[in-house]
């Protein structure tokens, strides 16, 4: 066998690169159209006119191989692999009887996709290489200032006036949290209407009974008051005034004045 | 509508006649040259005495600063004076340090000058991720994008468009001078977005966001 | 002045000719226009190609602007572009002290903005403190906002609205076209989601390429 020509060392140190370039972290890409614009690009110049069949491959091979690594994959890179292997099989097998758009079709509009970001990307890059100004083209470094039509120009831009609605807007959602006092029954006012009420309580009745008038319509203010009114029978029978008993779990939960 | 006496508002006739036009053309000279930022022509208008015609100063005044170290420029419906690109090296100096844009942050900057006027979708449709927090308040902050008209399509999204900022920044007289716009809208680049490519395998048929009836600010 | 054999320290021969005048009058007159202060003959040499003659290139320069809205002026020891005095009263130079709309006065506005019509009994609640004179009569002051139609409520409350002085201002083509709340957050513009709301675990930090709001490209 011959021995190793620079030309073959190099070829396959290239080819090592190749592939550790494809394993690349997954991270250094932008999402799975940017990792499918890198292996495209490998393809050929025109991007419409590239195998969207071998891209499929291509990517579907990285994805392989990523997995094997064990990188964490983003589920939006594994969500198109599985729509390129549906695609692959569209292509490869096309089913007459389908009446969605065709394979070729779709591999058309990806084709078409990709086109459009890297023609955006080279737009982005000639906008930036232009002759800027404050870089290669200055504006007049002393200006002598142009009245307004007042004296005090007021500013504010229109982030400011956006940031300035966000905040109103969000502010309650950051604000301590304070309960709507309207639906709320305390647990004051339910100690003060029940001690008026159990005196005559001589017979076991159900709590409800003891409702404040008025808060049993919303379920809100039926829950507050049942709550409060629940604590203060609680308070009321540890200072002795009452007796509170449940038969059994769920069931009514009922109070009557202590006898005496 | 009264006739000739009238009382100041706009329409009345001048009491004194205008100046010549080489006064007046030193007069928007004047006026362009102590304002850093670009002026419209109403504003030049309104600085000048009454039946002026900024239009046809201008017009003199930016031949008589043809190939000076100097030059008058046109940023939209605005007017400025500006260094001379080729002299850029000389100016070095006086250049300030900008903050680096983010990839993202040029890209959407692109994809909005060339799509303009285009909803937030549009834009991650494009770029195929969704767009960052600080992207568009970066832009705004730079006053090179604002708002548009919401677009014609289900829910009414807010578009977004560049500004005259924007112009001026990248030596731009109009957003029409993109470099490579013309090429891009006859490769079909530009035009709505390919439905279905990417909509994933959720439903390859779902119905395009439509981007119905918008008035592209390219199409004549 | 040293004579013509040097050692290189500033006043060797140059290594290539000196541009020509003509070119060494445009450099200076890009140089004063763009320097944010008068710069000195050394200065100006110190900034042009070896062999360069400033102090002729100033003399042209000097001849060309003779006349015009604008002229060279020596400051003490160093030269600048200033308007023609007799143009002063073009530019009123009295004005411009610029300052930044308070705190209450953007939220005020802010919300006439978004909510108009609005009464003062509105605004109040929802920005939970009550308005001062001195606010309203700001933006009134500036054009940003006027009345608008009194409200069919007991007490007929005026209302404001926002004026076309203030669409101008912001770069608005109309204030429907103002971002939402949910455009607002999913520009980036907001905090993340108090709790459980709909764009998930937003990291604020996160940078681009980050799983954040993964498979969004699926969803529109």
């Amino acid at each position: 066998m011959a021995e190793d020509t620079w030309e073959d060392a190099r070829d396959r140190i290239c080819a090592r690169r190749a592939a550790e370039a494809l394993i690349v972290d997954v991270a250094g890409f932008e999402g799975p159209l940017d990792l499918m614009l890198a292996l495209a690009r490998s393809q050929k110049l025109d991007l419409r006119e590239i195998s969207v069949l071998a891209l499929a491959e291509q990517y579907l091979a990285f994805i392989a191989r990523a997995r094997s690594l064990r990188l964490e994959l983003a589920a939006d890179y594994l969500v198109m692999a599985a729509w390129l292997a549906w695609l692959k099989s569209r292509l490869l097998l096309p089913d007459p009887a389908d009446t969605g758009p065709s394979g070729a079709e779709l591999a058309e509009r990806l084709a078409l996709q990709l086109a459009r970001l890297e023609a955006m990307r080279e737009a982005a890059a000639r906008l930036m290489a232009r002759d800027r100004l404050g870089r290669e083209i200055f504006a007049r470094g002393l200006p002598e200032g142009i009245a307004v039509h007042r004296r005090v120009r007021v500013s504010a831009t229109l982030l400011e006036l956006l940031e300035a609605y966000a905040r109103i807007r969000t502010r309650d959602a950051f604000r301590p949290y304070a309960l709507d006092r309207d639906a709320v029954f305390t647990m004051e006012q339910a100690l003060e209407h029940l001690r008026g009420l159990v005196g005559h309580a001589a017979d076991w009745a159900a709590l409800e009974a003891f409702l404040p008038e008025g808060w049993s319509d919303g379920p809100g203010r039926r829950r507050s008051a049942t709550a409060a009114t629940f604590a203060a029978a609680l308070e009321l029978a540890r200072e002795g005034h009452i007796e509170i008993r449940q038969r059994e779990g769920f069931a009514p939960i009922q109070i009557r004045r202590k006898p005496r | 509508m009264s006739g000739a006496a009238d009382d100041g508002t706009g329409t009345s006739p001048p009491m004194f006649d205008p100046p010549a036009l080489p006064e007046q053309e030193r007069m928007v000279e004047a006026i362009l040259f102590a304002s850093a930022e670009p002026l419209r022509l109403s504003e030049l208008a309104a600085r000048m005495p009454r039946g002026s015609d900024p239009a046809e100063a201008l017009r003199r005044l930016a031949r008589h600063y043809e190939g000076r170290g100097v030059r008058l420029v046109r940023v939209g419906e605005a007017w400025a004076f500006r260094t001379a690109p080729d002299l850029g090296f000389l100016l070095r100096r006086e250049a300030v340090e900008t903050r680096r844009l983010s990839r993202a942050a040029i890209e959407t900057l692109a994809i909005i000058a060339y799509h303009q006027p285009v909803t937030r979708a549009e834009i991650e449709e494009i770029r195929g991720v969704s767009m960052s927090r600080g992207t568009v308040d970066q832009l705004l902050d730079l006053g090179w994008i604002r708002f548009g008209q919401r677009k014609l399509a289900p829910g009414r999204p807010v578009t977004y468009v560049t500004t005259e900022g924007f112009l001026d920044h990248f030596g731009l007289a109009s957003a029409r001078d993109l470099p490579g716009l013309a090429e891009l809208r006859a490769a079909g680049l530009l035009g709505p977005a390919p439905s279905g490519a990417a909509d994933g395998p959720g439903d390859p048929d779902t119905p395009d966001a439509a981007p119905e009836g918008q008035g592209d600010m390219f199409d004549d």
